[in-house]
């Protein structure tokens, strides 16, 4: 569904990504594990054309969409939960979810906050609140919820759990897992490298900006190197 | 330092920023003057050439541009500046290189006293105001009370203001209201209103063309029936665009009127119309009658010696001695200076707009 | 030598003039302050000076002190300047961005239809005829006081910037919340940034009312307000030499383009629209880029490296 | 204060409060998107008159280059008639947004793409409203231009009416403005706050990445934004041209400066903002007695300044409560 | 545990009680009281909005109380700007990164620095500050040693990957030389090993500067391990306090916070 080919990605003259190859098939979900400043960001912000890579291909569902302005990758169905949040700070938690779902009819959008709010009942009691004003938490929840309502059929997901209480830390990994039975594809960067490799089918290692290391998630998670620097021994 | 032939006149006049409404003018003025002065022999045989830089609206410019003129266009003397605070700022550095200057329209208090190599063309306020109540006076004298109004932001107008009402007290009448404005200002139903609740006969306008304008426009729109008298500042056909066929009837205190009987006025007028279709205004008159001074003044310095035969430093001084000594008939009438450099101007006219449609219309000389 | 400084000596000092007046906005946008007041300053201290020196209330004054009116003018203006930074400064600078932009933007207009309606400023056409700074004769002298005043700002910015107080200022820019967490007070420094601006320009308009020989309404304008701020933001504001070197040349501009007639001014502002698209960090920045700095030094005697360390 | 006076400054201070408001709109959606203050703004409102009046008349004085143009010989079909000569100012205007749009894309769009300092945006459009102002100059001069008095066909210039002995005076202009300001922004207001577009708007306001990572096509908004801010701008500049006169190349600078005090005073970006700010300047100023009337332009500052005092956000301005 | 277990019985820094914040109808933090001990690393945890953060910027006077006191030393904190805050030797990090982006490292953590030294405008200018700018640089380097960022001292701080601004923030809190330093969710956007070296890393932060932690974090297994006492919150209500492990089999808690399996 999405490919990476060989893609570089720059910082003016830091070079964040190199050379940099990953395919997630239709229905997969694949993770995305790396220490700090290894890349993982910079990779998905380039998927959701918000950054430009230098070099490379990228393509989704057959179509080259290296030069796609972000906007139209939404159209296309690519949402993401971007890191810090960036939730709209001035508009209301209930704006911040409606603006999710721009790409869609109004009505549409309307059930699907409300099953949001079922979802997260605190962004519920929240509602009218400026979201700039909530707590990380709650930021975290509805930065995740207005990715989904875009109905999108990638899904970028950057660090979901950070911030979330473990109580719903596995409610963000339910609905993951639930996503992805309904068929959408999940790109997932996570710093609970054991918990995302669970939930995952596919796992690739970046450090640096390369990639170091790939293949199936529940192979991985008893790899040496890996349970070494990524899963605390 | 030989002088260049042609020789250059220097020109230093707002070309640009807002007070270039007024500037422009006084490029046309001066133009007028260099093609037809030339055209009748220039200096004697020796042609003339001016030499133009901008002024702007503010002091930096017109020391910059006078700085030019004087140093690298190596000019024998300055038209310019526009208006007096630039005036204040520039002449001095003219008077310090020895270079004469007239100012085509500074009228404020002091600036041919700035150093003696600054004259002006330009008759101060109080010369040219009190004639108009006068005759105003003379068309109805059953007036009684008196309305003021002025551009408070407008160092010409303040001072002409002052003036007016000065004459209106001393002719025994009665000042009930006394009204400000902004030149920027384009609403004056306050005013206005004031005006009409004061229940005058005859209100006195200082300002420019557009406030001046749009007031007299309001006036007459909102029900003032009086008489009108507008300074200095109205004088001049801009102002016709604006109050359109209510401007008709204001008297209006020159210091220059197209209506001039002299020769050199009527030559004038008629190749201005010849191609701008209109009378030419007091300040086209004005800056046409500094580069006149100088060309009079240089044929007369260059009969004594033959202008080529000069250094550029003596033939300033030469010439600053020639303008103030000598006696010029032009469009402004007959006129000389004293021995500080102000005018010395025998006429003042006041006139009274007729328009013959919305667009056109003349300052009829009342005499 | 000669001939050049009295053809260009005047532009030379406004040059100057440009340079500290871009300097005296520079300081409160060291500290994240949107001020642009300093028109309404320079103006303040223009009109000190003016009244000093032709106002017969200080004639005698001028008598007994000869040429050392001009120094007395310098610090009446700087002081009167930062009684009234810190009268404007204190409520205003509770303001952010925009909001204190144009707040400073109001006292430079009411300072403005003040000074136009007092018969002390001499009402709409101002004050005239000023005597020359020490007798000069010719105005390409006052490079000689507006070049030490130069020089003496950009030193004691240059040791400003390197001390704890420049730090302060930097902290409060990026993130006055911060700052604030972290030990610095940020009213306070704010206020400092903004008097110590308000006083420069307060000094450079003391000095500029003998060199114009004239003062009226029409020297701190709005107009001046966002000159001065083009002078700092295409100089490149985040070094002392931007507004400098964006005042001159801002400056010099308009008149290097004279020969262009009537076509100056919108030349003029095409420069303006160009240095802004293609000198996003303005000069200095762009200058800066070319000259990547090095990586910050370790101090000489290195402590040696925790051996814990860096096992974060 | 009696009554009659009351009165007419009500009526002064609403008919030139509402011009404020209507072109201030024009900075505030600017602002609203883009975070920036638009000074060429004011010289779209002069270029708005001057291109109703090239439409109504078609020709120019003595100065400049198109001097002595007619492009009408036959009388303009613009003039004489109130409906054609609305149309040519709903062309003006349009002609100015289509120019705002041109200064959006040449003055403001490059520096986007290039993460500069907001602030260069003053600058940048500084250089535009000083290229647009001289190249005015230097195409039809700085005179005085003025629409011919029969632009409104044969609607009378003024109505007047007493209360006691006191007359009570509103030229039709006035009311003109009134009626139109009070069109636009219902419209706009409705628009901005009603629709997903004006969510969509803020949301590209606050963050344009953002923005566009939920697929809100950041570049058609801001184009969208400055052609209704251009229009705003011309169409106040006509409106004001025809009642006042076409003062010059140097004709919008008033406004632009006073209309950045009207935003500023109702809250940055909000459009309920500029048209409160407007009204209250508008009143504010007429309200002046006639013997300060010299202070009448530092009242309209006075005011934006005790009021910042009070409400650092403006009269209608939302306060961010920053989350730490 | 082990060093506080050592230490006779500890005084009490801090004491904060009936500690309330309300936003408009909603009670952020609600009659809140509870003592930190000198030299313990006290947890702060519960669901998301629970008021944690809240309580934070209420001790470091960021967010005024609606009511309450919080004593440090024996002297009133609330109320206090935040600046005299830190004065008084109380530093904090920020959940949503608060650094000086467009700074470098070494100057963020240079500026913490300010309430320790004390040049004015005047010694600034003429130069008479050396000894103290020497020391400031000396210990800026040592604070970026100690978080491991010292080969990137020179780079701009918004250009570091999210958890190399956690790192920063550290240094740049510690550098104010606090007594008590209060970290929100120091381990969020680090891995699993990573958290391992945090715990090991705040132990020896504490025993070298001599200082009381309050650490908000979500990391479960890193609370257990690493504090001494944890505090948890609910609907800004103290819900439970004490060691670790009773917390943590607290029913309140697992209900609120941790979620039945
Ligand atoms: N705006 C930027 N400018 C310059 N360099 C940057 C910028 N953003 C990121 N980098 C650098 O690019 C590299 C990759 O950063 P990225 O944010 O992609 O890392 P990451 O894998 O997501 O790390 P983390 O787990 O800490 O979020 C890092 O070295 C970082 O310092
Ligand atoms: N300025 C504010 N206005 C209104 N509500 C606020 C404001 N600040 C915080 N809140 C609310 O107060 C509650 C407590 O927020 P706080 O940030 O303290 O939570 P927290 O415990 O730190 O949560 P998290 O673990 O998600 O960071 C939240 O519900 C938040 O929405
Ligand atoms: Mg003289
Ligand atoms: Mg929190």
């Amino acid at each position: 569904m999405l490919s990476i080919e060989n893609m570089s990605v720059n910082y003016g003259a830091i070079q964040a990504v190199r050379d940099l190859s990953v395919v997630v098939y239709e229905g997969e979900v694949v993770t995305l594990i790396g220490a700090n400043g290894a890349g993982k960001t910079t990779t998905l912000r380039a998927v959701s054309r918000l950054l430009k890579p230098v070099a490379g291909r990228i393509t989704f569902m057959g179509r080259d969409i290296t030069r796609l302005p972000a906007d139209e990758a939404v159209k296309l169905g690519i949402a993401q939960s971007p890191e810090g949040r960036q939730v709209l700070a001035r508009q209301s938690v209930q704006d911040n979810l409606e603006l999710g779902g721009y790409t869609r009819s109004n009505a549409e959008v309307k059930a699907d906050i409300d099953r949001m709010y079922g979802r997260f009942p605190r962004l519920g009691e929240r509602r009218s609140q400026m979201a700039g004003t909530l707590s990380g938490g709650e930021q975290q929840m509805l930065a995740i919820g207005r990715a989904l309502m875009s109905r999108p059929k990638l899904l970028l997901l950057d660090e979901p759990s950070l911030g979330l209480a473990p109580i719903i830390v596995r409610e963000i990994f339910d609905i993951i897992r639930e996503l992805n039975a309904q068929g959408v594809t999940i790109l997932l960067v996570e710093q609970n490298a054991r918990l995302a490799m669970q939930s995952s089918h596919r796992t690739y290692v970046l450090d640096a900006g390369q990639l170091t290391l790939q293949g199936n998630s529940a192979e991985l998670v008893s790899d040496e190197r890996v349970l070494q620097a990524y899963l605390g021994g | 330092q030989k002088i260049e032939n042609p020789v250059p006149i220097g020109v230093a006049v707002a070309q640009t920023s807002n007070t270039a409404l007024l500037g422009q003018e006084q490029v046309i003025g001066a133009k007028f003057a260099e093609k037809f002065l030339n055209a009748r022999g220039g200096i004697n045989g020796t042609p003339f050439k001016l030499v133009f830089q901008d002024a702007a609206g503010d002091e930096n410019s017109a020391i910059n541009a006078f700085q030019n003129l004087i140093t690298k266009e190596n000019v024998v003397g300055i038209v310019g500046p526009t208006l007096s605070q630039q005036a204040f700022a520039a002449d001095p550095i003219a008077d310090r290189a020895k270079v004469p200057v007239l100012g085509p329209s500074n009228t404020a208090k002091g600036v041919p006293q700035i150093g003696n190599y600054i004259a002006r063309v330009s008759a101060p306020v109080a010369v040219v105001a009190p004639n108009a109540i006068r005759t105003a006076l003379r068309l109805d004298p059953k007036i009684k009370k008196v309305a003021v109004l002025y551009a408070q932001n407008d160092a010409f107008s303040v001072s002409e203001t002052g003036t007016f009402q000065d004459t209106a007290k001393a002719q025994g009448l009665t000042l009930s209201t006394v009204q400000k404005f902004q030149t920027t200002d384009t609403d004056f139903t306050t005013q206005v209103t004031a005006v009409l609740n004061a229940d005058v006969d005859l209100a006195i306008v200082s300002g420019l063309a557009a406030d001046g304008g749009n007031l007299v426009k309001q006036l007459r729109q909102l029900g003032y029936k009086g008489l009108i008298i507008g300074g200095n500042g109205l004088n001049t056909s801009n102002m016709f665009p604006v109050c359109q066929k209510l401007c008709d009837g204001v008297i209006i205190a020159q210091a220059y009127s197209p209506s001039q009987p002299s020769a050199a006025n009527q030559v004038f007028v008629k190749e201005y119309r010849a191609q701008y279709k209109k009378d030419p205004p007091q300040f086209a008159a004005q800056a046409y009658a500094g580069v006149q001074v100088f060309v009079e003044a240089l044929r007369a310095v260059d009969r004594k010696k033959k202008l080529n035969t000069w250094s550029l430093d003596d033939l300033r001084v030469a010439l600053n001695k020639q303008i103030l000594a000598g006696k010029y008939n032009t469009p402004l009438g007959l006129i000389s200076f004293d021995k500080d450099g102000e005018v010395v101007q025998k006429d003042f006219y006041v006139a009274q707009i007729k328009m013959k449609d919305a667009k056109t219309g003349s300052f009829v000389f009342l005499k | 030598m000669n001939d050049f400084l009295q053809s260009y000596g005047f532009l030379l000092v406004t040059l100057i003039q440009a340079g500290l007046l871009g300097l005296s906005l520079y300081f409160p946008l060291m500290a994240g302050q949107l001020s642009l007041a300093s028109p309404g300053f320079y103006a303040l201290g223009g009109y000190v000076a003016a009244i000093m020196l032709t106002n017969p209330a200080f004639a005698g004054l001028r008598d007994t002190l000869g040429n050392g009116i001009f120094p007395l003018t310098w610090l009446a203006a700087g002081l009167l300047c930062a009684l009234a930074g810190v009268i404007v400064g204190v409520p205003a600078l509770r303001l952010r961005g925009i909001y204190l932009a144009l707040a400073t933007i109001a006292f430079i207009e009411i300072l403005r239809v003040v000074a136009l309606n007092l018969s002390i400023t001499g009402g709409a056409i101002g004050i005239f005829g000023i005597p020359q700074a020490f007798g000069f004769q010719d105005r390409w002298q006052y490079l000689l006081i507006f070049g030490p005043m130069l020089a003496l700002v950009l030193a004691f910015t240059y040791m400003l910037q390197k001390s704890r107080v420049g730090r302060a200022f930097r902290a409060i820019r990026e993130d006055e919340l911060a700052a604030d967490a972290m030990g610095v007070p940020p009213t306070q420094y704010k206020v400092l940034a903004f008097v110590i601006g308000a006083v420069i320009a307060g000094i450079v308009g003391s000095m500029s009312a003998p060199f114009l020989n004239t003062w009226n309404a029409k020297q701190g304008t709005f107009d001046a307000s966002i000159a001065i701020l083009a002078f700092v933001l295409i100089g490149g504001s985040r070094s002392m030499w931007g507004p400098v070197v964006g005042g001159a040349l801002l400056t010099a501009v308009p008149e290097l383009l004279r020969f262009l007639q009537d076509w100056r001014l919108v030349i003029n502002g095409l420069v303006l629209v160009v240095a802004s698209l293609y000198l996003p960090q303005g000069i200095v920045g762009a200058l800066g880029k070319l000259r990547k700095s090095p990586p910050p030094a370790r101090p000489p005697v290195a402590p040696a490296p925790d051996p814990k360390g860096g096992t974060l | 204060m009696e009554l009659s006076s009351f009165v007419q400054s009500l009526m002064n201070g609403l008919a030139i409060g509402s011009v404020y408001a209507i072109f201030a709109l024009g900075y505030t959606l600017v602002f609203s998107i883009l975070g920036i203050i638009n000074f060429a703004h004011g010289a779209v409102f002069t270029l708005g008159a001057y291109f109703t009046y090239t439409l109504v008349v078609g020709q120019f004085e003595n100065n400049g280059l198109l001097k002595g143009i007619n492009l009408f010989p036959d009388g303009s079909p613009f003039s004489g008639s109130a409906v054609m000569f609305g149309l040519a100012t709903i062309l003006g205007a349009c002609a100015a947004g289509a120019i705002a749009v041109l200064i959006e894309r040449l003055a403001f769009r490059p520096m986007r793409s290039r993460g500069a300092d907001p602030l260069l945006a003053l600058v940048s459009s500084l250089g535009v409203a000083l290229v647009i102002v001289n190249l005015i100059q230097l195409l039809v001069g700085a005179e005085i231009y003025n629409f011919p008095s029969d632009a409104y066909g044969e609607v009378k210039p003024a109505l007047s009416f007493h209360i006691g002995e006191k007359v009570v005076i509103i030229r039709t202009v006035q009311l003109i403005i009134f009626a139109v300001s009070l069109v636009m922004l219902a419209v706009l207001g409705y628009v901005i706050g009603r629709t997903k577009v004006g969510k969509a708007l803020r949301a590209v306001a606050e963050s344009p990445s953002t923005a566009s990572l939920l697929g809100i096509s950041v570049d058609r908004f801001i184009l969208i934004t400055f052609f209704l801010s251009g229009f705003l701008g011309g169409l106040a500049g006509t409106l004001v041209g025809t009642a006042f006169g076409v003062a010059g190349p140097y004709f919008g600078v008033v406004y632009g400066l006073k209309g950045l005090a009207v935003i500023v005073l109702g809250g940055l970006g909000s459009i309920p903002g500029a048209v409160a700010g407007g009204l209250v300047i508008g009143l504010a100023e007429a309200f002046v007695p006639a013997e300060y009337s010299a202070y009448k332009d530092a009242v309209a500052f006075a005011l934006l300044f005790v009021i910042l005092l009070v409400r650092p956000q403006g009269l209608l301005g939302r306060n961010l409560i920053q989350k730490v | 545990m082990t060093a506080t277990l050592t230490r006779a019985v500890p005084k009490t820094v801090l004491e904060a009680r009936n500690m309330t914040r309300r936003f408009g109808g909603l009670i952020a933090v609600n009659d809140v009281s509870f003592d930190v001990r000198e030299g313990e690393i006290f947890g702060l945890i519960g669901p998301n909005g629970a008021g944690k953060t809240t309580l934070f910027n209420l001790m470091t006077g960021l967010t005024p109380p609606s009511s309450g006191t919080l004593t440090y030393e024996g002297r009133p904190v609330l109320g206090l700007a935040p600046h005299k805050v830190a004065a008084l030797g109380m530093s904090r990090t920020f959940q949503n990164i608060r650094l000086f982006k467009a700074l470098s490292a070494l100057e963020n953590v240079k500026i913490a620095q300010h309430t320790r030294t004390h040049a004015g405008l005047w010694r600034g200018i003429f130069g008479a500050n050396r000894a103290e700018e020497a020391q400031v640089e000396r210990r800026a380097w040592e604070l970026l040693d100690l978080v491991g960022l010292s080969d990137r001292a020179g780079e701009e701080a918004g250009n570091f990957s999210y958890g190399d601004q956690r790192r920063l923030e550290i240094a740049r809190a510690l550098a104010t030389e606090p007594r008590v330093l209060l970290l929100d969710e120091p381990a969020a956007g680090m891995n699993t090993s990573e958290k391992g070296g945090l715990t090991a890393f705040i132990r020896e932060v504490r025993d070298r500067f001599d200082l009381t932690v309050m650490v908000i974090e979500h990391h479960v297994p890193l609370v257990m391990n690493l504090c001494d006492r944890v505090a948890v919150l609910n609907f800004g209500q103290l819900i439970a306090m004490g060691d670790p492990a009773s917390v943590q089999r607290d029913p309140k808690v697992i209900e609120a916070y941790l979620g039945g399996e």
